[in-house]
């Protein structure tokens, strides 16, 4: 009976304190913390929050605010935590956003962007903060109301201007060069072995009479990695036509089984041979990894291909094709932007194309002047990077940190 | 030759004999499971018709799963469920009251193009739905990989070279970063490609490369643990849960 | 002389190229063989794996500890011994278990691990008491930054679709900062790392993990500093099962699943160093002979 | 028309997608959101086209009786009953039974499965290829043992072993991968510009 009194009396003075707890539908802190305050003697609310500021967050198109509030620092250790609520003015419904614990004095709050959505913030307009102190007690104070804080749209993300300026310095160096080897500027390449074997690759299948398999890898379209097999593709189909050998591509994604259809038939029309091409040498397999790669290794054992090309993305599946058409005795030659793979690819294959050196390869093997301006324009990037990275080390042993910022992306 | 097949046959045998006694004790599905990891195990000492079995069935269930999926995870929400609601309010009645959305022609018509080109005649136009698949991967990658990974390898390398700590001159840190500088130099001077590997830029690409192979060694070393794991995953289902040979 | 000579460099050749099919029986032997023996190694605890578990050791009772499931069936091998050593040392220390996934594939795992760990070993325990299956939630590293602030509402009910609000343990739970440690199991993407960076580093959490071999030497750096400690692959579950069974002599019966993948994983390594030792004495030998061969051969 | 429509719409949506990332507008980002949504709704319909190719080869085998042509018989089963498993199975049910075990007991071994068997190729690559053949041979085959040698019980040598392979791991290896991972991000950036121009356009073919 002393209980549910006392009760009765804590729930009294917390709605005296609290005059508006009524909108807390959500969680009733009060009654929910019922058992522990009951055994605990009656303690005075905490103290209130107070100097509300709020300030718009750059750089997005103003559904963001930081809310800044102070709290007495001695009140700290009494409380548990603060609740953050927003409205669209002073005497509005506030809506509860969420929870910042005792020792954090700011919230930003993320809006949401669509109408529909509860927690909605319109850009440029007027908001109003008000911070809920929660004691350990289970007593909560409001503070006033703070506003009307405003939101602001940009045009420009400041944070991304790094990303902007590599952007536009390497687009201009690309076009520089393609400019220049158009004019016919004779570029140097320095030869990689592994593009230096495709034709005798390629000719040693002729001379065995054997087709060769040509593996883009598991990426879909949406890989740099394939899109620049796709291009290497287009080279070595063409040479395959013009050697009339056996050309397989089993593909694992089904569009890159339709671009490839297409890049290889329009291989075979450029070598002048239409009529040898047909669907059936480009088809689907399935998408899933390893059905793929069971598949693939199938295809391996009963075709017996004389050279296999890796090139594009690969995972984990590599070094099981790699060894497997090792055991067949095929000339294998692979190529992938997956660090994770390199190393299998060098292991289990005769040629391997590192990384960058895959995007590279269409070049290498059309020597056509436009993409080969175009890796001297890579070249000049590589040369950049390697002056900051000259620069920024010389920064930091005179400690200066300033130039790590200067490049840092903010997103 | 006999003998080969001699032994073909009694394989044959056991494999049956085991089958029988399983599907009776463990019961048919985790004795498909068994036999199926079996079939597939058997293609590491040649290919054979039980491997053929496996990769053929695998291949087809597979391609299946993956269509299953896309129908009912992306086709019916992400294009039905938004061009009309009511269509897929009996499988995914969340959906229902939604608005339609009239932009999802888009796509329903850039798919249709792409099935244009089972035919011979207009086959050419599904290139505009590839066009713009590729043409959202070159936009998003352009930006992509400057984005912060990109910079924040360079960033991460720009480290004081002279290490101090708290007890002054720390030589093995001085030595790390040291390593990790050149290393980083040197393999991108190995990355070059249109400069002749030759005299002071010649022994930079020189490092480069050992630097990788250094790595790519590591790597490689590094990895067969984790592949040991699977293969002890695959005993223990052999051996555990279908034998129950492990006390 | 000269016929003996060419049946050896024969043999050396032959040998060279030993027919792969002989490793691969060593090698499913020394996988089966330990597996079946039930063989186990032990493995001394190394300082990052016995950071964690002193610091799990020296929790209090009634402490909070919130187990992330981010790993799914292909990586389990390696990360369910590490998962079943933590839960055993956890409920020894009488800790509070919070169980969830921001893995879809960890969904089933948790159910799992419930079963075979929590149900069969520990019947005495009671669901919503002691321990809580909270289930999987989309949104990778974006639940993670929402759970810092507000964890209720992400998770309004448990994994069966009990409200959580009737669950007793789930009563003073407002965010993660009310748990005294999360744990992260697997390493992939969302993982240990997001742990850290979302909800370790802001909320001042303390953050532990059990990661697969692969993403170990990327995690390692977050080491003392933003993480407690950190078991990498087969290696860091073995030597975890060791301190737990130096501290809590009563495991040291039971089956030990890091262990026991420890001894194959060792053996499978000898094994593997062993054929590469083994090529290239095989490989010098030949050149040897062919370098002493050739001049001479003519004679 | 055939030719310069794709490389105009190539273009274009290119161009929108680099503004978009710079721009922080809420339509812009509406679109960028939908064309991502496109660009998989349009993946499922390129599945279809898949399925058409895969049931296509595999009928031709059976037809024309080609070596092997009965396997092509099981792929075909085994596509048509998952198929029609998992449309009866429907959204969000996929207790099916059929489906469910399809799935448990059939992909899920014989993928496991086959991902296990790297455990055997990872031996018999390094038997084969780590060799002390030259310079870079012997690089690889001594990182790749002394980073296997950790797990090999050996006394005293066993804490500085353990300390070289972190070392390893932690410094040279970390080297290589910055300097891969720079290049790649540059050739990634240099190989869309030339998408984005048309001067690469081999994936659209060339008639």
């Amino acid at each position: 009976m002393r209980h549910l009194l006392r009760l009765f009396l804590i729930l009294l003075l917390a709605f005296v304190v609290d005059g508006q707890s009524v909108y807390s539908q959500e969680s009733d802190p009060v009654t929910s913390t019922a058992d522990s305050v009951a055994t605990e003697p009656v303690t005075p609310p905490p103290a209130s929050a107070f100097g509300l500021a709020g300030e718009d967050m750059p750089n997005d198109n103003g559904h963001k605010l930081r809310v800044k509030w102070q709290y007495p620092a001695e009140a700290v250790g009494d409380i548990t935590g603060f609740e953050i609520w927003r409205a669209t003015s002073p005497t509005g419904e506030f809506r509860m956003l969420g929870q910042a614990p005792n020792d954090y004095f700011e919230y930003l709050d993320i809006g949401n962007k669509e109408t529909p959505a509860p927690d909605f913030m319109a850009n440029n307009s007027d908001f109003f903060y008000k911070v809920v102190a929660i004691g350990k007690n289970g007593l909560r104070t409001e503070s006033e109301p703070g506003g009307p804080f405003r939101t602001y749209g940009q045009w420009f993300h400041r944070g991304k201007t790094p990303v902007l300026v590599g952007v536009v310095l390497f687009g201009c160096f690309t076009f520089y060069f393609i400019r220049a080897a158009k004019k016919g500027k004779e570029l140097y390449v320095r030869p990689l072995a592994g593009i230096e074997a495709v034709d005798e690759a390629i000719g040693r299948a002729t001379e065995m009479g054997k087709p060769t398999l040509y593996i883009l890898g598991i990426g879909t379209a949406s890989e740099i990695a394939t899109i620049a097999s796709f291009a290497i593709l287009g080279r070595v189909a063409k040479k395959i036509a013009e050697y009339q050998t056996q050309l397989i591509v089993p593909c694992y994604d089904a569009i890159v089984m339709s671009i490839a259809q297409d890049v290889v038939r329009s291989s075979y029309l450029q070598a002048g041979r239409p009529d040898q091409y047909s669907d059936d040498m480009v088809y689907f397999v399935t998408n899933a990894q390893f059905a793929y790669v069971a598949g693939v290794n199938g295809i391996m054992m009963r075709q017996r291909p004389a050279t296999n090309f890796y090139l594009g993305y690969f995972a984990a599946e590599s070094l099981i094709l790699a060894e497997t058409g090792n055991s067949i005795g095929a000339i294998q030659i692979a190529g992938t932007d997956q660090i994770t793979q390199i190393p299998f690819f060098v292991v289990a294959c005769d040629y391997t194309l590192i990384g960058e050196e895959l995007y590279a390869a269409s070049a290498y093997l059309g020597r056509d002047p436009l993409l080969l301006g175009s890796l001297k324009a890579e070249d000049w990037g590589k040369g950049i990077v390697m002056a900051l990275i000259v620069v920024g080390v010389v920064a930091t042993i005179f400690g200066w940190d300033g130039f790590r910022e200067l490049i840092r992306v903010n997103l | 030759m006999t003998t080969k097949r001699l032994t073909g046959h009694i394989v044959l045998g056991v494999v049956l004999l085991v089958c029988t006694l399983s599907i009776v004790v463990k019961g048919l599905l985790v004795t498909v499971g068994a036999l199926l990891t079996l079939f597939i195990f058997s293609f590491l000492y040649k290919d054979n018709p039980y491997y053929k079995f496996a990769e053929h069935l695998f291949v087809g269930v597979s391609a299946a799963y993956w269509m299953c999926m896309g129908f009912w995870g992306t086709m019916v929400p992400n294009l039905f469920g938004k061009l009309y609601p009511p269509m897929v309010g009996s499988v995914i009645p969340a959906l229902k009251d939604n608005p339609p959305e009239p932009f999802m022609v888009i796509p329903l018509f850039l798919g249709v193009l792409l099935l244009l080109r089972l035919s011979s005649k207009a086959g050419w136009i599904s290139r505009w739905a590839l066009a713009f698949i590729v043409g959202t991967t070159a936009g998003l990658n352009l930006v992509r990989y400057l984005r912060s990974d990109f910079i924040a390898q360079i960033s991460s390398t720009m480290i004081p070279l002279y290490a101090s700590g708290a007890a002054g001159f720390n030589l093995g840190e001085t030595i790390s970063n040291s390593v990790i500088f050149l290393g980083v130099m040197s393999g991108l001077i190995y990355f070059f490609f249109s400069k002749e590997h030759k005299g002071v830029f010649g022994t930079g690409a020189r490092t480069g490369i050992i630097v990788l192979m250094v790595t790519f060694g590591a790597s490689f070393g590094y990895t067969v643990m984790a592949r040991i794991s699977l293969l002890v995953g695959r005993m223990q289902f052999l051996f555990d849960d279908w034998l129950g040979l492990i006390r | 002389m000269s016929n003996g000579q060419t049946t050896s460099r024969y043999t050396i050749e032959r040998l060279q190229s030993i027919d792969r099919r002989i490793i691969f029986v060593f090698i499913a032997a020394a996988v089966i063989i330990p597996l079946l023996l039930g063989a186990s190694l032990k493995e001394e605890t190394t300082p990052i794996v016995r950071a964690l578990f002193d610091y799990v050791d020296h929790l209090p009772e009634g402490s909070r500890v919130l187990l992330s499931f981010d790993y799914g069936p292909t990586t389990a091998p390696e990360i369910q011994p590490m998962v079943d050593a933590v839960l055993r040392q956890c409920i020894e220390r009488k800790c509070k278990l919070y169980m969830m996934a921001v893995w879809a594939t960890g969904h089933n795992l948790v159910g799992q691990t419930i079963e075979e760990i929590l149900k069969s070993e520990y019947p005495q325990l009671q669901y919503g008491q002691d321990y809580v299956n909270l289930g999987y939630k989309a949104g990778s590293q974006g639940l993670i930054r929402l759970l810092v602030v507000d964890f209720k509402r992400m998770y309004s009910t448990d994994a069966a679709g009990t409200a959580i609000d009737s669950i007793p343990m789930m009563q003073n739970i407002g965010n993660l900062k009310n748990f005294d440690l999360i744990f992260s199991f697997g390493g992939g993407f969302p993982g240990i790392k997001e742990w850290i960076l979302y909800a370790g580093d802001p909320g001042h959490i303390p953050i532990g993990g059990g990661c697969t071999a692969v993403s170990a030497p990327l995690l390692y750096p977050y080491y003392p500093s933003q993480l407690v400690g950190l078991m990498g692959g087969a290696k860091g579950a073995a030597e975890y099962e060791n301190a737990l069974i130096q501290a809590y002599p009563k495991f040291s019966n039971m089956p030990m699943a890091g262990m026991s993948l420890m001894m194959s994983q060792t053996v499978s390594h000898i094994v593997i160093m062993f054929f590469v030792v083994l090529g290239n004495v095989l490989y010098f030998i030949g050149r040897n002979r062919n370098a002493s061969t050739k001049p001479g051969g003519e004679k | 028309m055939k030719r310069r429509v794709p490389l105009i719409i190539v273009f274009c949506v290119s161009l929108f997608m680099v503004i978009q990332y710079f721009v922080p507008l809420d339509s812009l980002e509406r679109v960028y959101r939908s064309f991502l949504d496109y660009t998989i709704i349009i993946g499922v319909f390129a599945l279809l086209l898949g399925i058409w190719s895969l049931c296509r080869v595999n009928y031709d085998k059976i037809k024309r009786k080609s070596e092997n042509w009965q396997y092509a018989i099981i792929t075909l089963t085994g596509f048509f009953i998952m198929t029609i498993a998992g449309f009866l199975s429907g959204w969000g049910r996929t207790d099916n039974y059929l489906y469910q075990h399809l799935f448990s007991y059939v992909l899920v071994p014989i993928q496991a499965t086959m991902f296990s068997l790297l455990a055997f190729f990872i031996a018999s690559a390094a038997f084969r290829a780590f060799r002390a053949r030259s310079l870079l041979a012997t690089l690889l085959l001594i990182s790749g043992l002394v980073i296997m040698i950790r797990f090999v019980p050996l006394g005293f040598l066993s804490e500085p072993i353990s300390d070289l392979a972190g070392w390893i791991l932690r410094v040279p290896n970390m080297a290589a991968k910055r300097a891969i991972i720079i290049g790649v991000g540059l050739g990634a950036v240099a190989t869309a510009f030339k998408i984005m121009l048309g001067i690469e356009r081999a994936y659209l073919g060339r008639d």
